[in-house]
């Protein structure tokens, strides 16, 4: 007889989990799919509730899973976004058939990447990852389009090869250390570095690469989030995307300190080229949804920067107080990218929702957003605030996501890294202005539509939270202090 | 008790100047009345004031207030400036009322008697700032107003043009003058004095006490700055090129600029800095020089060309040309060359107003500039051509008339600098003033008499104007004979109201050599310095004592023989010009072409020079320092043009880079860990 | 005397501007009202401002990120105080300026009460933080003023001056950085305070000499883009050009004087810390600035490219009177900042309302206009005169002043600028303006009406206070000479700091 | 008793063949075949480096990427099969509307 209440921190996830199976059995017999929207919608909201008063600290099922302020903060950030989307969703998913499956497997997503961010033990996270994973492959091929189907093809190919990766880089960690907890590995690499060691951290790197988007990694992106629905590209740029951060954090910084100097280099190279050549690619796109895409390339490039300078902080004399600040800041853009990246990625379904209402096609062309400002203001004022957030604009959660981040890059010394940043923030600025030129300074090229509700909720609050952000970041600033604690040695 | 109103001189006219400007329009000509009345109160203020300096502290009238920063505003009236607010007031008052009918019926009238007001606003504050920079801010205002006059039928393209190349030619000369106000404002700076409560850097007094600290070389600098931004003003060589052209605008501005304003500007700023350009070694040298020449020059000039009032013009150059030789030559007769200059100035702003008044009742009539369509507008307009006559007259230094007396002045003294110095001045001057006699009469001659070349209608000039003209005529004729003994005394004098010691100058400025008995006499004149009548006076005569009689005389001949020159071609017609010059003549095409400063000044200094500069640096920031920047974008764009083909779309590929990605990583990081990166 | 009357003048403005979103129709008259109060308090603090005292004035504090050291502090002292002044005068007499703006007014006029924000933000703000915020939210505003309102290569024009303004902020922001985290409290915790920063930077053993000089060269870079000095000026002309005339006049009056103010503010006091090359650095790139500005200016065929030019060649007085680091020379350059936003604006509006009533700014295609519009073409004069620096207006005061303080430290270089500067500067100035307003009418301009009454009573407007600081400007160099000692406390003179 | 470099020499022979069926195959189903040979050697690793270690974690990780791997199959097929009915062929080189 187990007692409950001992697994109270852990309640978020069992309820989504049951929420999920519950759908999908509902959804046998229950016509009406929109009620399915807002259970889920009620579910996760309480599940947010819950992970943010949970009780962290405690460590459960033979300390493979832990709840501490890191996993909380990963956790919170998933379920906001899945909550978003599941807003957005209301409108899109009402009446269509197999509206049930969609809630199940983003509520089965979401639950995914909790177990990730809160798994010790590299079993549990392998089996999340792979959760999250299988879940978001069905959800990018859901409405069976063309384009769906090619998306998440390539999406599936490369996830399963990388996490393959991934999987074998694991083995071989397991065979030099002869564990799976990744406090243990920490111990136990110091003892014995290999030259295996090298390829095992290139292989897990590579795996995690793959869900973080960083070049070369980050080729499925573009055209998954090009060709699957809308709203699955939001939960994948901005959830699982963060995921993946959420399994590097823990097994780089944790199990692998003692490999700091090789993942310094590895990600000091990966992070410099992820963003330029997310940037200057993204310039040439003209389909807004790829040019998001390459902009969160770009955005995982300048996360990525979190890495380097908790692996050039090694050597400081206040190398802790560096390396929080690091982490925290790239917590923060995690959180305020995932915001953005979903409020973006909702106004793409929106303005395809206005475009596909006229039978046009090829909705996602930037030529769609002409005049956007007169025909769906809401929508079009919402995306020039995120756009203005992601180019790092103040006062918005972008903003304040690069300050700290870019902060810390100067404090470990990295100057080189904070230039290349900033300058890669100026050159994202024009595709940014680009598309704002057109949704304000270009003529509308069809009438006044009425924005549906659920876009326009979902909108709405993410512009609230991006704004919020920006002008009150003292709370997150805080909050995400605590979680880069966690990972720091005691 | 007129002391108290001093402010009101500058104060009434800039009043007028803002009614005429608001009010004007409505107003009969223009409200041009109000800037009579204006002047007018302002000459009797000057004479209320002159009136009562005597007794005022030191004999002079100063007021002054803070400004801003370590810089004041302030009156300060001495003889020397006394003399030129009246003559000022006087002169321009009779302009302007002249105007009143000259103008009766322009448009524009009430523009006219507004730009005239704060032009005569500008010129008094000028005359009686007490700092440097203030006297800069008037000088610069008198610019702007020229400017707005020159310009003011600016329909005009001509008239356009003209007012800019004023503003423009004198802004030349300001810049030379704003660098001397700079300089010198450092160097009293660098003195670190202990000011004392209302002691200011740059007021003149100051300037007097502290003078003598300021290192020679310094000095130097500074006077010939203020040098050029008086050659700017007052037209000398090379900057007069402005000074023909402002004709464009009404006769009546002409004479204001050439008689009683603008020009004299130069001579009265370099008259009022006397004593730093006399303890500067060789600043008065170059005055003397720039002076002589000019002089001669301009009336080279003004043989050849037969707008009568372009005459006018050369000839106000070539006065001004012999004010600075008679300031330049002052290195031998210490201040006194002060009085001598400024009388010459005084009696030159009458007679010059009066020609030009005279030339504008005659273009009024006959309708044209052009002297060879007149002749014979004496039978018609006796008045204006008798009037003119004395104008003439006094120009040419005709014996007992004013300008006889003060050009006498200036050449004698110019021959005791030959015998100090050089020759090179007096001989100049000698030289133009044959020429000054000749030109002035040929005008006179051809247009006046003889039989009409075209027909005009042939009628008198109105009162209003003829008016003005017989009172200038007067003072043309006899101001020398009654002011000339006591008025170099009074003006003089000037600096010792401010106890200059120019002994001590000259030792700095290097006088002392040169000339014992100058700086003996002004040893002694600098000892009495507190007497009531001033030793620049006994300089004078222990120069005069010196000097043969032929010395004396050559004036009278000189006038006299210009004229005859002038009467045997023009009027008696004995000889022809063309008998001594013809078409093909270079020298006579150099003259007609004046020398080709036009094509000099403007078509290659300006429109190449200048020009092709400002388009070469155009070409640079849009190749360059812009162009730079869009390659660089454009470097960037192509880049990612080049990077974007990698995604092919092709899942295997996209397998593949992440191969490549690893390998790569792992190889490099190897290599980085050997060869010891970190 | 209002209390958090700077807070009071930013947020007036700022829910003007949502107001003026919402009222469609009558967006004008709540841009006026709003844009009235800033300028009431504006007056009630200089009438407040103690002149005499060293200290900020109208001080408010309050903590925003405790954990960042980051706090919501205002203030002004001598530095910022008339530029508080100069702001919401301009930000009135646009908005009266722009009367007539009718094509989506409502955005359009609150888009210039944001732009209000964002200054009066820079210039009173004295928590870095909040600095950069302010000094950011500035690009929006004018990027869609030009952007929306603007002429055939808006586009490209609000793109770059966007991107290329946003890099020099950035890297100025880097440099804020290397400050932030070389200097602790002596509690040991992190500030973003400014006045602290900067004085914290003459420790020699916190800061390096490497490492002040390269805190001092981003911050430097950041506010000479701004200014703009040469040779980053070029997104100058083009955004002028393209940029609606109320877009130009807020571009050239205020977000320019940013960068100024960020010399007097930031560069200034670090000047005696850093290396001494800097010193020649700045006054080459000041003297290049004045020259080569003034003779572009003399090659544009376009008007307002040239006023443009032109603000390039009179911010350069500001750096050189900086830069020149005397008492009298910093006053100058302070009153030069506050002169020019005052000159530039009668440019600014002259040029526009050439353009939207004659319909070309080509000084070629002009002539004659003074005929048909003769007020104009009195106040357009009055402007011009001002512009080459007439005495008895304010231009002349300030680039005397600088002048006359700079020679006794940069003495060749002010002589260059004196020879090479001054004629030029009449030059282009008395040639457009005979070539635009004199001379015979164009019988194509026959039926050209005079300017329009708001604009002609704008443009008086600023005439009048040009003038009235021409002639008393002891109104703000009182308090300019305060600031002036007051940057100069740490070192007197560059003599003094070996330079010379 | 066979030393662990002989399987770790199996399963890295394994793992390359995947890799290189992965990039020069064009069918969809031999992709998957592929990836399964991934995890495989992955397995082969896990299982046999638990041998010698007293904990079973090893093998307990095999069982958990089996079951995991059966499940992506299943996924996989499903995306394949609906991929077929669409376009009518499985060869992948041909699916390549997103790109650039």
């Amino acid at each position: 007889m187990v007692d409950l209440a001992h697994y109270a921190p852990l309640y978020a996830e069992g309820l989504l989990t049951a929420l999920a199976m519950l759908i999908l059995f509902a959804g046998l017999f229950m016509k009406s799919k929109s009620m399915m929207g807002y259970v889920s919608l009620v579910g996760l909201a309480l599940s947010l509730f819950l992970v943010l008063t949970a009780k962290t600290g405690s460590i459960f099922f033979f300390d493979t899973v832990s709840v501490d302020p890191l996993s909380q903060f990963f956790k919170a950030t998933f379920i906001v976004v899945s909550l978003l989307v599941v807003i957005a969703s209301l409108s899109r998913y009402k009446e269509s058939a197999g509206g049930d499956e969609f809630y199940a497997l983003l509520l089965l997503a979401t639950v995914g990447m909790m177990v990730v961010s809160s798994s010790i033990d590299l079993i549990t996270l392998f089996v999340g990852f792979e959760l999250a994973s299988l879940s978001t492959y069905a959800l990018a091929a859901f409405d069976k389009s063309r384009r769906n189907l090619e998306a998440a093809m390539k999406y599936f190919i490369f996830g399963s090869a990388s996490s393959a990766l991934m999987l074998f880089g694991f083995s071989l960690l397991y065979g030099m250390t002869g564990t799976t907890r990744i406090s243990e590995i920490a111990t136990t690499l110091t003892a014995n570095l290999g030259p295996a060691s090298l390829i095992a951290l290139i292989f897990v790197i590579a795996g995690f690469a793959f869900k973080m988007a960083l070049v070369p990694f980050h080729m499925w992106a573009p055209d998954t989030y090009e060709g699957a629905p809308s709203l699955v590209s939001a939960l994948l740029a901005a959830g699982s995307k963060k995921m993946g951060f959420a399994a590097a954090f823990r097994v780089i910084f944790v199990a692998m300190v003692a490999l700091r100097v090789e993942w310094y280099l590895a990600f000091a190279i990966l992070a410099a080229i992820t963003m330029t050549l997310g940037n200057i690619v993204a310039i040439w796109q003209n389909n807004v949804r790829r040019i998001f895409a390459y902009s969160s390339v770009a955005q995982a490039g300048y996360i990525a920067i979190a890495f380097v300078v908790v692996g050039a902080a090694g050597t400081l004399p206040n190398s802790a107080y560096v390396a929080q600040t690091g982490i925290a800041g790239g917590l923060l853009l995690i959180l305020g990218h995932a915001l953005m990246k979903t409020g973006a990625f909702i106004a793409t379904a929106v303005v395809a929702y206005m475009v596909l209402r006229e039978g046009k096609t090829d909705p996602d062309d930037i030529s769609s957003y002409a005049g956007l400002s007169k025909r769906a203001p809401i929508t079009a004022f919402c995306l020039l605030i995120f756009m203005f957030a992601l180019a790092g604009i103040p006062p918005t959660a972008g903003y304040i996501g690069k300050f700290v981040l870019f902060g810390s890059a100067i404090n470990a010394g990295l100057v080189w890294l904070a230039v290349l940043a900033i300058i890669n923030s100026a050159i994202s600025l024009y595709y940014y202005l680009r598309i704002i030129m057109y949704m304000y300074l270009r003529p509308a090229t069809g009438p006044k539509i009425v924005e549906p509700k659920g876009y326009v909720a979902a909108l709405v609050l993410t512009t609230i939270g991006v704004i919020w952000i920006g002008v009150n970041p003292q709370p997150f600033i805080d909050y995400a202090m605590q979680a880069a604690a966690v990972l720091l040695p005691h | 008790m007129f002391s108290d109103f001093a402010y009101l001189i500058v104060g009434l006219p800039v009043l007028a100047f803002v009614l005429c400007l608001f009010f004007g329009w409505h107003l009969p000509r223009g409200g041009g009345f109000m800037t009579v009345l204006a002047t007018f109160v302002g000459l009797i203020i000057s004479w209320g004031i002159y009136k009562e300096m005597p007794a005022l502290p030191n004999g002079i009238l100063h007021q002054s207030m803070p400004w801003f920063a370590n810089f004041n505003v302030g009156i300060l009236v001495d003889p020397l400036a006394i003399a030129m607010l009246l003559m000022i007031t006087f002169v321009v008052t009779l302009i302007h009322t002249y105007a009143n009918a000259y103008m009766d019926g322009d448009p524009g009238a009430a523009r006219y008697f507004a730009e005239a007001a704060l032009f005569t606003a500008s010129m008094l504050g000028l005359v009686y700032s007490d700092n440097l920079l203030q006297l800069f801010i008037f000088w610069e205002l008198v610019g702007l107003c020229s400017y707005l006059l020159i310009g003011f039928w600016y329909r005009k393209p001509s008239a356009a043009a003209a007012a800019k190349k004023a503003f423009l030619t004198t802004r030349v000369g300001d810049v030379l003058f704003l660098l001397g106000i700079v300089l010198l404002y450092n160097n009293m700076v660098s003195l670190n004095l202990h000011l004392a409560p209302g002691e200011y850097l740059l007021q003149f007094p100051v300037i007097y006490k502290y003078l003598a600290l300021i290192p020679p070389t310094q000095l130097t600098f500074v006077a010939l700055c203020l040098l050029g931004g008086a050659v700017g003003k007052s037209g000398q060589f090379p900057l007069h090129v402005w000074l023909p052209d402002a004709m464009e605008g009404p006769t009546t501005v002409s004479a204001m600029i050439h008689a009683a304003t603008m020009v004299t500007a130069g001579v009265y700023l370099v008259a009022r800095m006397f004593p730093l350009f006399y303890a500067a070694p060789n600043a008065l040298t170059v005055v003397a020089l720039v002076g002589a020449f000019t002089a001669l020059f301009a009336a080279t000039m003004g043989l050849t060309t037969f707008d009568i009032k372009r005459v006018l013009a050369f000839s106000t150059v070539s006065q001004l040309g012999f004010m600075m030789a008679g300031l330049g030559v002052g290195s031998v007769v210490g201040a006194a060359s002060v009085g001598i200059s400024i009388f010459h100035l005084i009696g030159h702003s009458f007679f010059k107003a009066l020609l030009f008044l005279c030339a504008g009742s005659v273009i009024h009539a006959v309708g044209t500039n052009d002297m060879r369509e007149m002749g014979g507008v004496g039978k018609y307009m006796k008045w204006t051509a008798y009037t003119m006559l004395i104008g003439g007259a006094s120009l040419a230094g005709f014996p007992l008339t004013t300008g006889f007396f003060s050009k006498d002045e200036i050449i004698v003294t110019a021959y005791e600098y030959g015998l100090a110095q050089s020759f090179i001045p007096y001989l100049f001057l000698v030289l133009a003033a044959i020429l000054t006699a000749i030109y002035t009469f040929r005008l006179w001659f051809v247009a006046f008499t003889g039989e009409p070349r075209s027909d005009y209608h042939k009628h008198e000039s109105p009162w209003l104007m003829l008016g003005p003209l017989c009172i200038l005529a007067v003072f043309a004729l006899g101001f020398g004979i009654v002011a000339q003994g006591g008025f170099y005394d009074y003006v003089g004098t000037n600096f010792d109201h401010y106890g200059v010691n120019f002994a001590e100058l000259g030792v700095i400025g290097g006088h002392a050599i040169e000339d014992a008995e100058g700086v003996a006499a002004e040893g002694e004149h600098a000892v009495a310095a507190e007497g009531e009548h001033g030793a620049a006076a006994e300089g004078k005569e222990g120069g005069d004592a010196g000097e043969p009689w032929y010395i004396q005389i050559l004036p009278i001949i000189i006038a006299l023989g210009g004229i005859l020159v002038a009467a045997l071609f023009y009027y008696l017609h004995k000889f022809d010009p063309s008998m001594i010059t013809s078409e093909r003549d270079p020298i006579r095409k150099l003259l007609l072409k004046g020398y080709y400063q036009h094509e000099i000044y403007t078509q290659w200094f300006a429109e190449k020079v200048i020009y092709g500069t400002a388009i070469v640096c155009n070409m640079i920031d849009i190749k360059i320092v812009d162009g730079a920047l869009n390659w660089i974008s454009e470097v960037i764009v192509a880049f990612g043009g080049g990077v974007r083909r990698v995604q092919t779309g092709v899942v295997q590929n996209y397998i593949t880079a992440v191969m490549l990605g690893v390998v790569v990583l792992v190889v490099v990081i190897e290599i980085a860990l050997q060869v010891g990166f970190v | 005397m209002i209390s958090n009357a700077i807070t009071l003048m930013i947020a007036v403005p700022l829910i003007g501007a949502v107001l003026c979103f919402a009222a469609k129709s009558q967006a004008r008259i709540v841009a006026l009202i709003a844009s009235l109060v800033p300028l009431f308090i504006s007056l009630q603090m200089y009438t407040g401002f103690d002149k005499t005292s060293k200290l900020m004035q109208f001080v408010e504090s309050y903590n925003w990120v405790p954990s960042l050291g980051v706090k919501y502090t205002v203030g002004v002292d001598g530095i910022g105080m008339p530029l508080v002044l100069l702001s919401t005068i301009v930000s009135v007499l646009v908005v009266i300026y722009s009367w007539g703006e009718h094509d989506r007014a409502n955005q359009f006029f609150a888009l210039l009460l944001l732009n209000e924000v964002g200054v009066l933000g820079v210039f009173t703000s004295l928590d870095f933080f909040l600095f950069y915020i302010f000094w950011e939210i500035v690009l929006i505003p004018m990027f869609f003023l030009i952007g929306n309102w603007g002429g055939p290569r808006k586009s490209y024009a609000a793109i770059k001056f966007f991107i290329y303004t946003h890099i020099a902020s950035l890297i100025m922001l880097l440099a804020i950085f290397g400050l932030y985290f070389t200097y602790r409290m002596p509690d040991g915790s992190r500030t973003f305070d400014m006045l602290t920063l900067i004085q914290a930077t003459s420790d020699k053993v916190l800061f390096p000499p490497a490492l002040i000089n390269l805190i001092f060269a981003g911050l430097l870079f950041g506010f000479l883009v701004k200014m703009p000095a040469f040779p980053f000026h070029t997104w100058l002309p083009d955004a002028h050009v393209e940029a609606p005339t109320a877009g130009s006049v807020l571009l050239a009056a205020l977000l320019l004087k940013m960068g100024g103010y960020g010399i007097f503010r930031v560069i200034l006091p670090m000047l005696p810390n850093v290396d001494k090359m800097f010193v020649t650095v700045i006054a080459i790139i000041a003297v290049l600035s004045i020259v080569y500005g003034a003779f572009l200016a003399l090659a544009q065929k376009d008007l307002k490219k040239m006023v443009a030019y032109s603000s390039v060649s009179h911010m350069g007085f500001v750096t050189l009177g900086a830069v020149a680091f005397t008492w009298l020379s910093i006053q100058g350059a302070m009153f030069q900042q506050f002169s020019h936003g005052l000159i530039t604006c009668v440019l600014f509006m002259s040029a526009g309302t050439i353009q939207h009533t004659v319909g070309t700014r080509i000084i070629a295609d002009l002539g004659g206009l003074a005929d048909r519009m003769p007020k104009f073409a009195v106040l357009m004069l009055a402007g011009f005169m001002a512009s080459l620096g007439l005495p008895g207006m304010s231009g002349f005061v300030a680039e005397f002043t600088v002048l006359a303080g700079s020679y006794a430290t940069l003495p060749f270089y002010t002589l260059i600028v004196i020879f090479f500067s001054v004629a030029i500067t009449a030059a282009y100035h008395l040639w457009s303006m005979q070539k635009v307003m004199f001379g015979p009418i164009l019988p194509k301009f026959l039926d050209v009406h005079d300017a329009h009454t708001y604009e002609i009573a704008s443009m008086t407007a600023f005439i009048l206070l040009i003038i009235l600081f021409g002639v008393q400007p002891a109104l703000i160099t009182d308090i300019m000479g305060t600031a002036a000692y007051q940057v100069m406390e740490p070192v007197k003179t560059l003599a003094q700091m070996g330079v010379i | 008793m066979i030393p662990v470099e002989l399987y770790i020499l199996l399963s890295s022979v394994m793992f390359t063949l995947g890799l290189y069926g992965l990039v020069t195959q064009r069918n969809g189903i031999k992709l998957m075949m592929c990836i399964e040979l991934l995890l495989n050697s992955a397995n082969i690793n896990l299982v046999a480096f638990s041998a010698n270690q007293p904990n079973a974690n090893g093998q307990v990780f095999a069982l958990f990427s089996i079951a995991l791997a059966a499940a992506e199959a299943g996924v996989g097929f499903a995306i394949l099969i609906s991929l077929y009915r669409l376009y009518g062929t499985i060869d992948l080189d041909n699916i390549n509307a997103l790109r650039w």
